[in-house]
């Protein structure tokens, strides 16, 4: 009975999923160089799974929302400064291009920062003091990822008189238009490319000397490493999480602005949701808890699903992503740079 | 020289808690527990309590089996049917200079001794002293770096840990750690299933093995919870039961996976005299009925009153063994609990 | 000597705590004897079957069709118990529950859909057009049991959290072959003609009452829908009522309450958490079998992660671990929606405010979890209903 | 205190980043001629289907700024038969009017329309709506004595909720017609109910080719479907616009696939394989499908699917550098796509079997609905004129419905409805828009 079923598996197999090598090798830095563009938004949106679960052992299911806020929040500063939809920013000149992309990523880091702490304040504060199993808080997360969706879906249209929200996605605002400005190996980086990869480096940089080196960072890790003993030490609990849930809502929104520049059209209230999961998986593959894990996974996964993307065929991208995560939790579950921040977990 | 285990979280309550005392290495299954530790400032809130319904609930055991009523009929059903090829008298555990080293440092340095069938033996050292990592090389949990272990006469291999209680090997916790939702008859029904072999499909068509495992479960459930002397609470809920209770249900359910050797941790944790004398009275019962005791105590009094034989650790090393009153003159073991007197020290 | 402990602890058990009206009413329904259960239990039952034809003016769904939610509300039921079984009783969260509905409807619409290759009705196949879905129902089962292993072996070593994100990337990794293997599966455009029972057969239905055409008033083929999958709940809850009060019952809330205990206690934690996945999964693929027979059309827009939270809704909402719980979560989820239109459009902003105010002051559910685990449990409660009794009179 | 001070440094060193990345822009300043600000009053006025389709029903359209970038508007070019051949516009000759003698008389009989009125396609399914709307008002104003009503049923375009509201509209006695179902994946899951029902399903959007091949009595398609928009627009790609490199870009959806197929079997040997791709809907990065066409570069781009996609997707191969013409069908032509899309949009062609609306038929559908026609607005108007006219000459109840429609042969606004056994139209034109 096995026979004409394999043989049909196989001829399945070739007609839907083709295997272009050679696709792969022709564009190959071209596909690398966009790869490292997604993967560093990937990665600054991983650091808030990855600083959340090392304190709180949560997977923070409404961070992919507190992204999503944030792309709303740098879009309505446009808007106010008097950007209307489909107008183009970068008309203005190089310094005020970066006035505005100044002013748009500070607000967006404002709302996301405000969102992520409120979220932290009333989704799972309540949970903590009565002290609820991980399963009471996961199900409490994804409740809240929805109610922010469907807020920005239904209910921000009737505050904006229509401006913001609702079915269909923003009319872009585009920043920066996309030049090239040089070429490695015949793979063409655009200025856009150059801002998302040198901001999220930055950031990053950023967000590793904080950690490492600051007082708060010490505070944090302590929390991770064990909470009641840093409790004991004089660290307060309750301010290490809000300033965690802090730090990963303003790198989120740092992210939602990248993000838009690379994708104008991708404001909308279901914008964030895939990203999220994809920026959790790659969080795993960095080493979950791991700052520079996350960092370092963002990339990889961002350039691993464009290679996949090509061999396997544009349909096949989530999955790629999807059968990485899998095969890191399986085969290494602490991730490639292992668990830094508190104890292993499988 | 502490032991290496790592401090758990898990626990809210204060203090060094020795949980991970068996943290198997088995890849992956590293021991994780929801990250539950409360705020230290905040009082910990029992979850969903329900109202204890106990008065209603008392049961009446000559209803349920008359053989209950009558103390000498409940000890035969409950007493070891195991058949163990040790006899009584017998060395039934030989540990042969177990060394136990955790990288560079040495938990157990070569310790010698045996537990003989039908004994009640004392383990007691100062704190740190490599109790437990003795108590997890002995029940295979930990595989011994050198040396050997032999429980009833067949070399323990590399164990998972229901194997090992198959094996019959039970323990108690040293923190309770009974199934809160479960009633009492239903944790020694647990218990009672580790020698039940109802497959799956079985028990879905309820074949002729599920009715008789199901009456054995009940039948020696029941005979157990009398035996330890919570009759009448069977149908209590596990975590509404007072302290001493739920110390002696963790004890029936030990018994109920039919043991050759039951291990006891620190089982007197917590009483008051009066308790503790009971707890004496239920141990020697339990040896009568013709179980191997292996008791992990601090109390002097407690180990002094109830066992036959003491072996002493300190350091990883065993510095004595014999009969209580030897072990009270010894002076290496007088030292090592109430130091050496300053001028002796050469 | 054990009768004066006994006697001491019998003392202290008459602490006077309130006894809730639940627990009076439970203490009394454990009490009864198994044919008296059935007594009360089946007109019940056969009250919800008549529902949609006595179609009450105040619970009739305006715009929809009564019999069709209320078969939609059968199927989700199925689901919530076998999700039931998964999250509810072994404690594992797992949140891509819709890649088993999936496999279990792709099933059928693959064997029985003429847009499908491996189509097996019709002239060449050797299935008769009238039992054709019947026929095809168990291989829906046992190939869903095996994608349950399939994905349950690599990660059941995982825990919580890590668990919940694989779970669901295995959802999404089935939608996207359906959507991706076109040849075979149809992608987007689905696959439709899928066989349904033709039964009932009349000139009035020359397809039969399962068919969708059949829309006769009150019969139509919702209704009779709704009625088998009645039958098939009754069905899944005797099996799955027969797991709990045994060996298997009892290991997966010993897994759900402290694994390690259990594993300590000679539970095979590994083995019984596989079994959860697999019987779960199969339920799951049932449930697919009779979405796919009741709509005849399988497209994969509908089996996304968006379902799956719904699914793990109505059995928090209905409160884990209990299979009637559930039930009634199951109902909220469906029913609510098509009675109170207004609410359309907002469904997913309730059921998410829902589930948060739900975790906050009643993690627990609306009927809290109380799972017998005893084969012979009855006995027991009758004891202890007798002693109290004599006590009070 | 300490919060903030932190806060601060984090900003600090973002708007270094920004400035330190400035130098890499430097060299974009040329200041466009657009001048970004400012709304310029896009008044689309003659752009037919191409009127913004901000549907009143759902309060939650898309930013209803009607800011087009530069002014760029979607404008009917010509009409073209099934291989290609420009047709002379045939003058739009008196078209039915639902008003008809004013003296009708009817009572208790009422028409339906189901189709998608919340969710993702809402637009789409409100638009119908709402072009049956002009035709009842005029309708019922021209005939005191026969008041028709139309009931909407929602089946948010989801097959299994189109089963559920099937039921419910089969069994309101008062129907005799229904305008619907609207998409492709509803309709065939319920056209055995209305088949067997007896009920006349009209649909005014539904354009998957082989729904009529399931022999259904009551299934009439009120416009051209894939099988004859395919080959039409592939042929004019092919011989009319000289094209020899074309790639089809498809997304998963059934309308999608289904158009793809028509029009690579059309385009024959013109459509290169090596750069056919698929996407899926709800996608927003395309770098990979946009790499692989600027590495083939086509003379042209044809994509199948609809405009929530191909919007972002035409903005990232212009941005990708590639400069061939962007050819798609009726499911991208919508005002968001110029909307969304922007400068990108410009000089793509756009095919749709629907035809734009006359200068009268928008000014009605603006008043009574203040919003103007969307993508088959006019078919919505046009069905709905045949089944009162139906009504009007006495029909009474389902199957005379089915007769009338069956033998109706007359001129509506789009184009002339005479259908088939099949419940195909007879002369189906496609039109054809640039966006300019």
């Amino acid at each position: 009975m096995t026979g004409p079923w394999a043989a049909s598996v196989f001829a399945l197999a070739d007609s839907d999923i083709n295997f272009n090598i050679s696709a792969l090798g022709h564009s190959f830095w071209q596909l690398t160089i966009d790869g490292l563009a997604y993967g560093a938004i990937y990665a600054l949106v991983a650091v808030g799974y990855t600083l959340v679960y090392g304190v709180l052992r949560l997977i923070n299911f409404a961070h992919s929302e507190v992204f999503m806020l944030g792309m709303f929040g740098q879009y309505a500063a446009l808007m106010i400064l008097g950007f209307s939809p489909s107008g183009n920013a970068y008309a203005e000149g190089a310094v005020m291009t970066i006035v505005f992309l100044g002013i748009a990523m500070i607000v967006g880091m404002a709302v996301s920062g405000g969102v992520a702490v409120g979220l932290e304040r009333v989704a799972y504060r309540p949970l903590r003091k009565r002290n609820a199993p991980s399963l009471v808080f996961l199900i409490t997360a994804i409740g809240a990822s929805f109610v922010l969706q469907e807020f920005v879906h239904f209910i921000l249209p009737k505050l904006t008189g229509g401006k913001l929200g609702g079915v269909n996605a923003q009319q872009p605002i585009r920043l920066v238009e996309s030049k090239q400005q040089f070429t490695i190996f015949g793979g063409s980086v655009t200025n856009i490319t150059l801002i998302i990869v040198i901001s999220a480096l930055i950031l990053a940089f950023a967000a590793d000397v904080f950690i490492n080196r600051t007082k708060f960072g010490r505070g944090i890790r302590a929390v991770a490493q064990d909470p009641t003993t840093a409790t004991l030490m004089g660290v307060s609990r309750e301010k290490v999480i809000m300033l965690t849930f802090l730090i990963g809502g303003v790198l989120a929104g740092a992210a939602a602005l990248l993000y838009t520049l690379r994708i104008p059209n991708g404001i909308i209230y279901s914008g964030g949701f895939i990203l999220g999961i994809k920026a959790f998986c790659a969080a795993v593959l960095g080493g979950i808890g791991n700052l520079r894990g996350a960092l370092l996974g963002g990339l990889l996964l961002g350039v691993l699903e464009n290679y996949g993307q090509i061999v396997f065929g544009s349909g096949w991208r989530d999955v790629v992503s999807f059968v990485v995560l899998i095969l890191v939790l399986m085969v290494r579950p602490t991730g490639i740079l292992g668990e830094t921040l508190g104890r292993a977990r499988a | 020289m502490s032991e290496r285990d790592r401090p758990d979280h898990e626990n809210p309550e204060f203090g060094q808690v020795e949980r991970s005392e068996w943290d198997s290495e088995e890849a992956g299954t590293g021991r994780y527990e929801a990250q539950q530790a409360s705020d230290a400032d905040e009082a910990v809130v029992e979850l969903g309590e329900f109202p204890p319904i106990s008065e209603l609930e008392s049961v009446d055991l000559s209803d349920v089996d008359p053989a209950l009523g009558d103390p000498k009929l409940v000890a035969e059903m409950v007493a070891a049917q195991r058949e163990t090829h040790v006899e009584v008298g017998e060395a039934l555990m030989q540990m042969r200079d177990v060394t136990m080293k955790f990288g560079g440092l040495v938990a157990l340095d070569s310790v010698t001794f045996d537990i003989r069938r039908g004994e009640i033996l004392g383990l007691i050292g100062p704190n740190g002293a490599g109790k437990t990592t003795c108590f997890n090389a002995m029940t295979g949990v930990y595989r011994p770096t050198s040396g050997s272990v032999a429980f009833d006469g067949v070399p323990l291999g590399r164990l998972k840990r229901n194997q090992i209680t198959r094996r019959g090997i039970a323990r108690t916790f040293q923190n309770i750690r009974l199934f809160g939702e479960m009633t009492a008859l239903e944790n020694v029904a647990v218990g009672t299933d580790a020698r039940h072999r109802t497959s799956v499909p079985g028990a879905l068509f309820r074949v002729p093995r599920h009715w008789r495992e199901e009456q054995d479960a009940l039948e020696r459930g029941m005979a157990l919870l009398e035996f330890v002397g919570i009759g009448q609470r069977a149908t209590e809920k596990a975590r509404n039961l007072p302290y001493g209770d739920q110390r002696r249900l963790e004890i029936a359910r030990a018994l109920a996976t039919e043991p050759k050797l039951l291990c006891l941790d620190e089982p007197a944790a917590g009483f008051n005299p009066s308790e503790k004398s009971a707890l004496m009275d239920l141990i020697r019962k339990i040896r009568d009925d013709g179980y191997t005791v292996l008791l992990i105590e601090h109390d002097m009094r407690l180990v002094m009153g109830v066992t036959d034989r003491i072996v002493v650790l300190e350091f990883g090393k065993k510095i004595a063994e014999g009969l209580p009153v030897d072990i009270r003159n010894n002076p290496a073991v007088i030292a090592a609990y109430l130091g050496v007197p300053d001028d002796a020290t050469a | 000597m054990s009768t004066s402990t006994s006697a001491t602890s019998a003392a202290a058990a008459k602490s006077p705590g309130p006894v809730g009206v639940g627990d009076r009413l439970r203490l009394w329904w454990n009490q009864l004897s198994r044919p008296a259960q059935w007594g009360v239990g089946l007109p019940i039952i056969l009250l919800i079957a008549a529902m949609p034809v006595i179609r009450p003016p105040l619970l009739t769904t305006p715009d929809t069709d009564f019999g069709a939610v209320m078969a939609q509300f059968g199927m989700y039921a199925l689901l919530a118990i076998g999700l039931n079984v998964v999250v509810g009783s072994a404690g594992l969260l797992d949140l891509g529950y819709v890649g088993f509905y999936a496999v279990g409807a792709y099933t059928v619409g693959l064997l029985t859909s003429p847009d499908s290759p491996w189509n097996k009705t019709g002239a060449d196949g050797f299935l008769s057009d009238k039992w054709a879905w019947l026929a095809v129902l168990p291989v829906a089962v046992a190939v869903t049991a095996i994608s349950g292993l399939i994905l349950g072996s690599p990660t059941l070593r995982l825990r919580g959290d890590y668990l919940a994100i694989v779970t669901l990337g295995f959802g999404e990794i089935v939608r996207l072959l359906a959507d991706n293997l076109e040849n075979t599966t149809g992608g987007g455009q689905g696959l439709s003609g899928i066989a349904y029972p033709r039964v009932g057969v009349t000139e009035a239905n020359p397809f039969g009452i399962f068919s969708i055409g059949n829309t006769a008033e009150p019969f139509n083929s919702g209704l009779w829908w709704f009625w088998l999958s009645i039958v098939l709940i009754i069905v899944v809850l005797m099996f799955v009522g027969n797991l709990e009060r045994s060996r298997v019952g009892r290991a997966w809330v010993a897994i759900r309450e402290d694994e390690d205990a259990a594993e300590i206690m000679g539970v095979p934690t590994f083995k019984f958490k596989l079994w959860a996945f697999v019987i779960g999964a199969s339920i799951g693929g049932l449930s697919g079998a009779l979405y796919a027979g009741q709509v005849q059309f399988v497209v994969p827009t509908n089996f996304n992660v968006i379902n799956s939270v719904l699914f793990l809704c109505a059995v928090v909402l209905g409160g884990q671990g209990n299979k009637l719980g559930v039930i009634l979560g199951a109902f909220i989820i469906v029913y609510l929606p098509n009675r109170f239109l207004g609410i359309g459009d907002y469904k997913y902003l309730i059921f998410g405010l829902a589930l948060m105010i739900m975790m906050v002051f009643r993690p627990q559910g609306l009927i809290p979890v109380r799972q017998k685990l005893l084969a012979y449990g009855r006995k027991i409660w009758q004891a202890a209903g007798r002693r109290s009794r004599e006590e009070q009179s | 205190m300490h919060r903030l001070s932190m806060r601060g440094a984090l900003v600090v060193v973002a708007v270094a980043t920004l400035a330190l990345a400035a130098c890499g822009s430097k060299n974009n300043t040329d200041t466009t001629a657009g001048g970004g600000s400012g709304t310029t009053a896009a008044g689309s006025e003659t752009s037919g289907a191409g009127g913004e389709s901000s549907a009143p029903g759902t309060e939650s359209s898309a930013t209803s700024g009607t800011g087009d970038a530069g002014g760029l508007k979607i404008v009917p070019q010509l009409q073209i038969d099934k291989t290609g051949k420009e047709v002379p516009a045939a003058a739009a000759a008196d078209a039915a009017d639902p008003a008809g003698d004013g003296k009708a008389k009817c009572s208790g009989i009422s028409l339906a329309m189901a189709g998608a009125l919340t969710g993702p396609n809402a637009a789409l399914g409100i638009n119908i709506l709402n072009g049956a709307k002009v035709a009842l008002d005029k309708h019922n104003k021209a005939n005191a004595d026969c008041q028709v009503e139309m009931k909407p049923f929602d089946t948010e375009g989801d097959p299994q909720k189109a089963t559920q509201v099937a039921p419910q509209i089969v069994n309101e006695k008062s129907v005799i017609g229904l305008l619907g179902p609207a998409f492709s994946g509803e309709t065939k899951a319920t056209g055995g109910t209305f088949n067997q029902a007896g009920l006349l399903a009209l649909t005014a959007s539904a354009t998957n080719p082989d729904l009529a091949k399931n022999g259904w009595k009551t299934f009439f398609r009120g416009l051209a479907n894939d099988a004859t928009q395919g080959p039409a627009v592939a042929k004019y790609m092919a011989e009319t616009l000289k094209y020899k490199k074309v790639c089809v870009v498809q997304d998963n959806s059934d309308y999608g696939v289904g158009l793809a197929k028509e029009i690579t079997t059309g385009l024959g040997s013109v459509a290169d394989s090596s750069c056919a791709a698929k996407v899926k809907t709800g996608d927003k990065d395309f770098s990979a499908t946009v790499s692989l066409i600027t590495g083939a570069s086509p003379d042209a781009v044809f994509y199948s699917g609809y405009y929530a996609e191909a919007a972002p997707f035409v903005a990232q191969l212009r941005d990708g550098g590639f400069t061939g013409t962007f050819v798609s069908a009726d499911g991208t032509n919508d005002p968001q796509f110029v909307a969304q899309a922007g400068a990108a949009s410009k000089d793509a062609i756009l095919s749709c079997p629907c035809g734009p609306a006359p200068e009268a038929f928008a000014k009605e559908y603006q008043t009574l609905n203040n919003a103007e026609p969307g993508v088959y607005s006019v078919e919505g108007y046009d069905l709905t004129t045949i089944m009162l006219k139906a009504i009007d000459s006495g029909v009474k109840d389902r199957a005379g419905m089915i007769d009338f429609v069956k033998n109706y042969s007359g001129q509506g606004l789009a184009r002339e409805y005479k259908w088939d056994a099949t419940g195909e139209l007879a002369a189906a034109l496609i039109w054809i828009y640039k966006v300019q």
